[in-house]
């Protein structure tokens, strides 16, 4: 019933009753994107004939390299594991697509659409904003766009990936900590200037 | 006990006895003429019994073995100086108020010890009984609380419940708004708790051995452990051969080094315990406050510092350096908890060796070689332990035989199951 | 009016332009901005600026850096209030307000001074030897005590300020911006590298601002680091970090700085941090934190107005101050007459200069004598006049070994003395690095030796004391270090410097005063401690022979300074006593922060509502809404009970357990952990984990499992369901959740690779709302019309998926209650909506939110334990008699072997039983302890405690449950639980209070 | 603070770790073989050697993979980071490897006997 969702469909966020909005000239821009598919997909890379049911369902070869994330038109894909891998679509139906893809393989897709929810960090300053609570190198020479880890953001654990140059970073918080997450990064963002560009 | 504890035997008679008075006559000869307070003698060949370590136990087990069993051939080594370990290395907590019976006992059972320490000793190692007070900060540690009130109490131990008001009203720089993560909703006190000067506990049971002829070896490392078949005959140091009838080791820090020098192995683990003073400031706190829902614990020293404790690291390290995150945590906990020390500044951190066993409580044992014995383990409760330590482990030495405040403390508890286990006690949130 | 009367003319680098007001003890004063609070008070001619720790004796300024022990301060008031900091460390501004410290009622007359009348009876430790009659007395000599120590005092409440962290990764990280320092970052930034250049002070340059008298590629030494800086700016991957204390070194350089970024504003702009932590992982490090003077051990050489050499030429030459009128240089090495003709140059006099060496020649001593300064050679100071400020001198020669004094005094008229006994490079980083130290006796101090750690040191904290050598040393080490961190590039020529040369020193401890020793005046060892020669040799005599009892005992170098100017000194008088060589004695460890750092700067942000987390389900919006009471659950906040108006906390539970039974109620349960499992070989694994059988279970099927550690103690519990083809729905305890999921990890990367199965967690994937009671069944069949919910159709312990109020759902027929129950699960975002849709259809029921408190009531009546609350590490399934879930089949499974052992099956164990108290009113507290034999008063033996206690209204009487030694044994005997008001009589039954015979799960 | 090289992630700090002690601890195949005393042995002894020690370490924060340290406890330094399951090339940790009591444990033989983990 698509009414009953767009009536009734509740962000992690939502009850923070955040007021969209903010300084033009800010120096970060906060954004939650809440509902878009995620999966995390297990298998083995050694296994051949997983490795490419996967890129034809997929339409682009899992990233082999740890920390690094491979783009397709119809996901994205963030090196997780040896052994696992984080999909993010706007393609509902994924989730079926892939499990059916990968049925009678050594393999599994788990859908944890809910299960996170992810919130942008973008703008001239967000990398001072990261680098205050993470302590992954993300200067340019060692951390760019297209690559992605995972590690503490304050006191929490999170899954991120840069995607562009401004820099923008996409960071995946599970839906309980997303409330604090959304806290520590407008309170670390303050010195900065903070805008807030979309919420659910 | 005999001799020791309740009779404050005056060791040290005329001259060399520590009073205000003795202080007055040496002014006069402008502090030219005190005493040592140990001798350093070159170790002898062969001895009675030998200690290995000379921390607060081992120095406290020499002590009454010479006191209390009329043992006089004795000698402490220690590689390095006295005291140097954790000894001088702790956060100077004293309390006896523990939930299980086995723990009461060996706990309380120093308590008493410490309550006379300074008279028998005739050293003033300034034991503080200005109350140890542990917060609750859940509904669910609030029951954890009750039973473990309720157990201390019933073993005829003292201790108190604790409103939030009361607790503002003893620990006026407590933060008890109720909205903070972790609201102070009750507590209880042990009043008779407290702390003491660490290092003057080292000295003072040092100084009263020497007295009673115990030979104190610094600089002396142990390399060794010489045995004869089944039975042990002495050690080898970094001093030469030490012959020894009886040896026993007391090596926090290291038990598991030198219990390999005998082909033992225990159920160990050594871990940094980090701790770490502030600048010192005018008195703004009384009390010892625990709180093991953030793991800190804080109180403030004589010269005004305060004093603050965390939890043990998480990993295996000899390296008496913890892992800075420890500290971050363990200051932010304590400036949610204490508003007002924010400004303050960390004057000194340092790491200390705990040795931990699987069920967080120590080893007091026999072992299967004849003669050596081992008193280790002790994780984070060494401190407040070492006079009743030293005085069950002298008694197990002197007679080859557990008292029943020792034997629960048995090695072979592992093999049967009968645990005491005081960290698995504390619970689990549901 | 500008009472800077010591101001001098022509020298300096503040900015005259800006002249900054401040008060001191309540009084105003003028300065200008770029002094320090200390270098504007002696603008000033205040010279007594604190009293000390334990004699109260007047100090004044000592240093002109972080090492000053004497001159600490109280900053501000309110709670920006700050205790105990350097006046030379402390930029002003404007509105500054500085406050002695540690006397009463002021400074000039502080009633604490007594304790120099008494000063004898308090020798080192003289506090071990007495207080100890009566034992009971020591509470009121300890308050005594801990009232006058203690120096400065905390802020009333909460710090109004903002902290910040910050991670830095460097290829370089290069400590100290003196001229090493400078050169090396030049050096190392040349190659491209990420270099991080941190100061401690407000300005680069270091040693170099407080000189006259050299030259660097003929420039002045200021313009050649301007030039230096500006060209370091411009590097895109040089980080130049000011104000910026370095204050530890952990282990794999990792290094900790805190950066002061407005304390020197006054108050920090609006969100602007007040101070930063760095936290620095660096490829290489180079040291370049210089070296400290020492003082000499005189007869009273801590009277206001005895300053370090080095000192009385960086206020003259840096603050553009005359410390003193007329002064006397006491020295045992050539660099003290540098500050004499830098105090000449400033049109400052100088009555002598008193040198303990034999002889002294060369260009300094020569250039000093052709200003007519008389060079008192192979003297010592045996006496100062003046207590509140020097006002003269007795210098007498020295005998032939330099321990006594020969002749006769001369007296000279002074109000300053400047001294220097050598340096000692700041190998404190270097030390907490696990470095190794050695001993020069070239320059009479520690240098660094063996590394432990990718770091070099250079310039004067090497050592290496020429401006040209440490030049040197500073390009060629910030070159390799950049080479090493994988940045290629030669080393550029080290810039050319000119400085007067210097002859060496004579290493004199201790200047012989007119008496013996500790009989007339004082010789200062420790400034701030109090701790004199006398001290040390007395420690030493009574037998605390090792440096670290020397400093407990004395507690020399256990000051806010931590001993940077006493160290030394100290230890080596310490040999001498011992008659051993100094390395042989050993030197003290440095331990971290090299200077205090400020607690809330650890904190950080930390702290508040981001001190931790607090984890919400999606349906907590509604209970806030509704009045819910809540508890923390490990991070989780849960609905605890939902009070109607007026209701007590007993009253609402009651309704609320009764509303279950009789019709239905509901509970939002989504902070169960939640674990999906997929592989062929799940189901073994579920079977290696849990205690009972899982390989025949079928899809659609639920089961209750058990699980415990290696040692057989129980771990955590939860239903497992088969959802699929070899795909589970694991669920947790709340607080068991992370833990579970590591487990299952543990286990399987580690002792079980082979099996094929993967495990993600999904525990807020699903909003879990379960409804429990008869009328249960008739409220889900209003919302959901695709699934058959007869109990034959939909057994007890079967998950079937349908739709509830138009949400795709996963239904479970689980029951904690014991009642017909079903755990619906839906997508998180629709928690809420499921939620609401349940309470609208249940309204003709009266349907009633429960929370966690209701819940443990209920199951509590069936007897079903929780884990953490029944169990506490020690307890094992047979404790529980929970039997009828170990397998006895079973080869093996995690924690059998350990149950197996003779002592958890001893009929002695605590084991799980019932309790009905003999009043069925009265409730008994959780945590009671339970006793066979009642005695009048403790210690009585105690055979276990209450685990779970109630009023339950379906039983219409208290129920408990508690663990007691031999309890299974013990059905139908009457105990006791002794509480502090009254015994309560009990007697022991089995575990289970409300349909017995489980007639009700049907509804 | 440690600098723990993750063989998937690559190098972070210690606290993106879980630790799990002593490494090459085998679980007994058949531990109801096993006497009282020995399952002790597996259960609870350590080595807790001073100098090169064999630990296992799972990076919890990051990829949730379990693998294997040399590390000397008395220095901190790390000597050699392997994978599960794999046993120690660096000469300091062939030699504590070797060194252990436990290759000559019961509860080794018996685990050894069996099918084993690592």
């Amino acid at each position: 019933m698509a009414d009953l969702e767009t009536l009734t469909a509740r962000t992690p966020l939502d009850p923070l009753d955040i007021v969209i909005g903010g300084p033009s000239d800010a120096g970060v821009t906060l954004t939650e994107i809440p509902f878009q598919t995620r999966l995390v997909l297990r298998g083995l890379p050694s296994d051949k004939k997983f490795v490419s049911t996967v890129k034809k369902a997929l339409g682009v070869e899992l990233p082999a390299k740890p920390g690094t994330v491979a783009s397709s038109k119809t996901a994205r894909v963030l090196w997780t594991g040896p052994n696992e891998w984080m999909v993010y679509s706007d393609d509902t139906g994924l989730a079926a697509a892939l499990t059916k893809a990968v049925s009678n393989l050594h393999a599994a897709v788990t859908d944890v659409t809910e299960h996170y929810t992810l919130i942008r960090l973008s703008g001239r300053h967000a990398r001072d904003v990261m680098i205050k609570g993470c302590a992954i190198d993300l200067h340019p020479r060692e951390f760019g766009p297209g690559q992605c880890a995972q590690s503490h953001l304050g006191r929490i654990t999170v899954l991120f990936d840069q995607t562009d140059e401004t820099p923008s970073y996409d960071i995946l918080v599970r839906a309980s900590f997303a409330e604090y997450l959304w806290m520590y990064l407008e309170d670390a963002g303050l010195e900065f200037g903070v805008r807030i560009e979309n919420v659910g | 006990m005999k001799g020791s504890a309740n009779g404050m035997r005056a060791l040290r008679g005329g001259a060399s006895r520590y009073s205000i008075f003795a202080l007055a006559r040496n002014a006069l000869s402008y502090h030219e003429n005190w005493q040592k307070a140990w001798r350093s003698p070159e170790p002898k060949p062969e001895y009675d019994v030998i200690i290995v370590g000379g921390g607060g136990h081992g120095l406290a087990t020499a002590y009454y073995l010479a006191s209390v069993h009329g043992i006089r051939n004795i000698a402490v080594v220690e590689k390095g100086w006295i005291g140097g370990g954790n000894t001088g290395r702790n956060t100077t907590i004293i309390r006896s108020n523990y939930l299980w019976d086995e723990s009461a006992g060996i706990y309380e059972h120093a308590l008493k010890l410490w309550e006379g320490m300074s008279q028998e000793l005739n050293f003033n190692v300034m034991f503080s009984q200005r109350g140890v007070l542990t917060l609750a900060h859940s509904e669910h540690e609030l029951k954890e609380m009750r039973r473990r009130v309720e157990a201390i109490r019933l073993n005829g131990i003292d201790s108190e419940v604790l409103s939030p008001a009361q607790i503002k009203q003893l620990v006026p720089i407590i933060d008890t708004n109720p909205g903070i993560r972790y609201p102070v909703m009750g507590g209880f006190i042990q009043r008779r708790g407290g702390t003491a000067r660490h290092d003057a506990v080292a000295w003072g049971y040092a100084r009263a051995a020497d007295d009673l002829g115990v030979d104190i070896i610094q600089n002396c490392e142990v390399t060794g452990i010489l045995r004869d078949g089944g039975k042990v005959t002495g050690i080898e140091t970094s001093r030469g051969t030490i012959k020894a009838k009886k040896v026993g080791v007391v090596t926090a820090g290291h038990s598991g080094v030198v219990a390999s020098m005998a082909g033992l192995n225990l159920p160990i683990d050594s871990r940094p315990l980090q701790a770490l003073v502030s600048e010192p400031i005018k008195p703004c706190i009384d009390t010892v406050v625990m709180s093991n829902a953030v793991h800190m614990y804080i109180s403030q020293s004589d010269k005004g510092e305060l004093v603050f404790g965390a939890g043990v690291d998480s990993y295996n390290s000899y390296s008496q350096r913890g892992s800075i995150p420890t500290v971050e945590s363990l200051l932010a906990a304590g400036v949610e908890l204490y508003p007002i020390i924010s400004r303050l500044r960390v004057l000194r951190t340092w790491g200390g060796i705990v040795d931990t066993c699987p069920d967080a409580s120590p080893i007091i044992s026999k072992t299967p070689i004849d003669g050596l014995y081992f008193n280790c383990g002790w994780g984070t409760g060494g401190f407040k332990a070492t006079p009743g330590s030293g005085h069950v482990f002298a008694d197990l030495i002197a007679r080859d035989e557990p008292n029943a405040i020792a034997a629960p403390y048995s090695l072979k508890r592992f093999e049967t199951g009968y645990l005491i286990d005081e960290h698995g006690a504390a619970g689990v949130a549901h | 009016m500008s009472g800077q009367s010591f101001r001098i003319r022509d020298k300096g680098r503040i900015d005259r332009s800006k002249p900054v007001r401040f008060t001191f003890d309540g009084k105003s004063y003028e300065g200008f901005e770029g002094d320090t609070l200390a270098s504007a008070l002696i603008a000033n001619g205040v010279h007594l600026i604190g009293r000390s720790f334990k004699y109260h004796r007047p100090r004044g300024i000592l240093a002109a850096g972080s090492e000053e022990p004497n001159a600490l301060i109280q900053l501000g008031g309110g709670n920006k209030s700050e205790p105990n900091l350097r006046a030379t460390q402390i930029e002003i501004f404007d509105g500054l307000e500085a406050a002695s410290q540690n006397r009463w009622p002021n400074l000039k007359f502080d009633v604490g001074a007594i304790n120099s009348v008494f000063h004898r009876l308090f020798p080192a430790g003289f506090y071990y030897k007495t207080f100890m009659w009566p034992a009971s007395l020591w509470l009121k000599y300890e308050h005594v005590i801990r009232h006058a120590a203690g120096l400065g005092k905390a802020p009333p409440d909460r710090d109004p300020d903002r902290y910040e962290k910050v991670h830095a990764h460097a290829d370089v990280l290069i400590v100290g911006g003196g001229p090493a320092g400078l050169a090396a970052a030049l050096a190392a930034g040349k190659t491209g590298a990420r270099v991080i250049l941190a100061d401690e002070t407000a300005d680069w340059g270091g040693s170099l601002l407080s000189e006259s008298d050299c030259e660097i590629d003929g420039k002045e030494p200021a313009r050649w680091v301007e030039e230096t800086v500006a060209e370091l700016e411009a590097m895109p991957e040089v980080t130049l970090v000011k104000r910026c204390t370095i204050t530890g070194y952990y282990d794999h350089n990792y290094l900790t700085g805190l950066e002061r970024v407005s304390d020197h504003l006054g108050a920090a702009p609006e969100h602007t941090p007040r101070q930063r932590l760095w936290k620095i992982r660096a490829k290489r490090v180079v040291l370049a934190t210089g070296a400290l003077e020492r003082p000499l051990v005189f007869t009273d050489n801590d009277r206001p107005g005895v300053m370090l050499s080095s000192a009385v030429r960086t206020y003259v030459n840096r603050y553009g101050v005359l410390p003193g009128r007329k002064a006397v240089i006491f020295t045992n090495n050539d660099d003290a007459y540098r500050t004499a003709l830098a105090l000449e140059e400033a049109h400052g006099r100088v009555a002598a200069i008193v040198d303990v060496r034999a002889s002294v020649t060369g260009p300094l001593a020569d250039a000093v004598r052709a200003k007519g300064i008389t060079v008192y050679e192979n003297h010592g100071i045996v006496s100062v006049q003046g207590t509140q400020k020097v006002t003269g001198i007795e210098v007498m020669q020295l005998d032939a070994d330099g321990t006594g004094v020969t002749g006769t005094a001369k007296s000279l008229n002074c109000d300053l003395i400047a001294m220097s006994g050598g340096w000692n490079p700041t190998v404190h980083l270097f030390s907490q690095s696990k470095g190794k130290l050695t001993w020069d006796p070239e320059m009479a101090a520690f240098i660094p030796g063996t590394a432990s750690q990718a770091l070099a040191s250079a310039g004067a904290c090497n050592g290496t004391m020429g401006l040209a050598d440490g030049l040197k040393e500073g390009v060629k080490l910030g070159a390799e270090a950049a080479r090493e961190a994988g940045h290629k590039g030669r080393a550029p020529a080290a810039p050319k410097a000119t400085e007067p040369a210097q002859g060496s020193l004579r290493p004199l401890w201790i200047t012989p005063g007119k008496a013996r020793l500790g009989r007339k005046g004082k010789h200062f060892v420790d400034f701030q401690n109090d701790v004199t020669a006398a001290d040390v040799q007395l420690a030493a005599r009574e037998g605390y022979r090792s440096v670290e009892h020397l400093k407990r005992y004395t507690t020399t170098g256990m000051g806010t300074d931590q001993g940077k100017t006493s160290n030394v000194n100290a230890l080596a008088i310490l040999s001498d006593v011992l008659a051993a060589e100094i390395p042989s004695v050993g030197t003290t460890t440095f331990r971290p922060p090299y200077t205090p750092a400020t607690i809330g700067a650890y904190a950080g942000r930390n702290v508040g509502k981001l001190f931790e987390p607090i984890r919400k389900t999606r349906i907590d919006e509604w209970a806030r809404a509704n009045g819910a009471k809540f508890e923390h659950v490990g991070q989780w906040m849960r609905a605890w009970y939902f009070p109607k108006n007026g209701e007590t906390f007993r009253q609402a539970i009651d309704r609320e357990v009764k509303a279950v039974r009789d019709s239905v109620g509901i509970l939002d349960a989504s902070t169960l952990g939640k674990i999906d499992i997929q592989g062929p070989d799940a189901a073994e694994f579920l079977n290696r984990i849990y205690t009972n059988a899982w390989l025949k279970l079928g899809v659609g099927r639920c089961r209750y499992g058990l699980m415990l550690k290696e040692d057989g103690m129980v771990m955590d519990d939860g239903v497992t369901t088969c959802i699929g083809e070899s795909h589970y729905h694991m669920t947790t305890t709340t607080g068991g959740a992370a833990n579970v999921l590591s487990w299952l990890e543990e286990w399987h990367q580690t002792e079980w690779p082979d099996l094929k199965v993967f495990f993600s967690s999904v525990t807020e994937q699903w909003s879990v709302v379960a409804i429990n009671g008869p009328k249960s069944r008739a409220v889900m069949q209003k919302l959901c019309n695709d699934v058959d919910f007869s109990a034959d159709a939909f057994p007890f312990m079967a998950m079937k998926e349908g739709t509830v109020a138009g949400i795709p759902a996963r239904l479970y027929r689980i029951s904690f209650t014991g009642e017909l129950s079903f755990e619906i699960n839906v997508p998180a975002r629709y928690g809420l909506a499921l939620w609401e849709a349940l309470m609208e259809a249940g309204k003709e029921f009266d349907i009633t939110p429960y929370g966690t408190e209701t819940m443990h009531v209920l199951r509590a009546e069936k007897g079903f334990i929780i884990v953490g609350q029944e169990t506490d590490g020690t307890v094992n399934p047979l404790d529980l008699g929970m039997d009828w879930i170990v397998s006895k089949k079973k080869p093996d499974f995690v924690g059998k072997r350990s149950l197996e052992r003779e002592s958890m099956a001893s009929p002695e164990r605590k084991q799980l039983v019932g309790l009905l108290t003999e009043d069925p009113q009265t409730v008994l507290p959780e945590g009671g302890h339970v006793v066979e034999k009642l005695k009048p008063q403790p210690p009585m033996v105690m055979l276990g405690h209450v685990t779970s206690s109630y009023y339950s209204p379906n039983c219409g009487r208290s129920i408990a449950m508690a663990l007691i030694k031999g309890g299974h044994a013990r059905h139908g005997q009457t105990l006791h639980v002794p509480l502090e008001d009254k015994v309560v009589k009990v007697t022991v039954t089995e575990p289970r209070f409300f349909d017995l015979e489980g007639e009700r799960i049907d509804g | 603070m440690l600098h723990i090289t993750c063989p998937w992630c690559g190098p972070r700090d210690d606290n993106e770790f879980h630790y799990g002690g002593e490494a090459h601890i085998l679980r007994p195949a058949a531990p109801e073989k096993l006497s009282d005393a020995e399952w002790a042995e597996y259960l609870f002894l350590k080595q807790n050697a001073k100098g090169p020690f064999l630990e296992r370490w799972s990076h919890s924060a990051g990829c949730r993979q379990w693998f294997n340290v040399v590390r000397n406890t008395a220095t901190d330094e790390i000597i050699e980071v392997y994978p599960m399951g794999e046993l120690p090339k660096s000469p300091e940790g062939i030699k504590a490897y070797e060194g252990n009591w436990r290759r000559q444990s019961a509860a080794e033989k018996n685990a050894k006997a069996g099918v084993s983990g690592t």
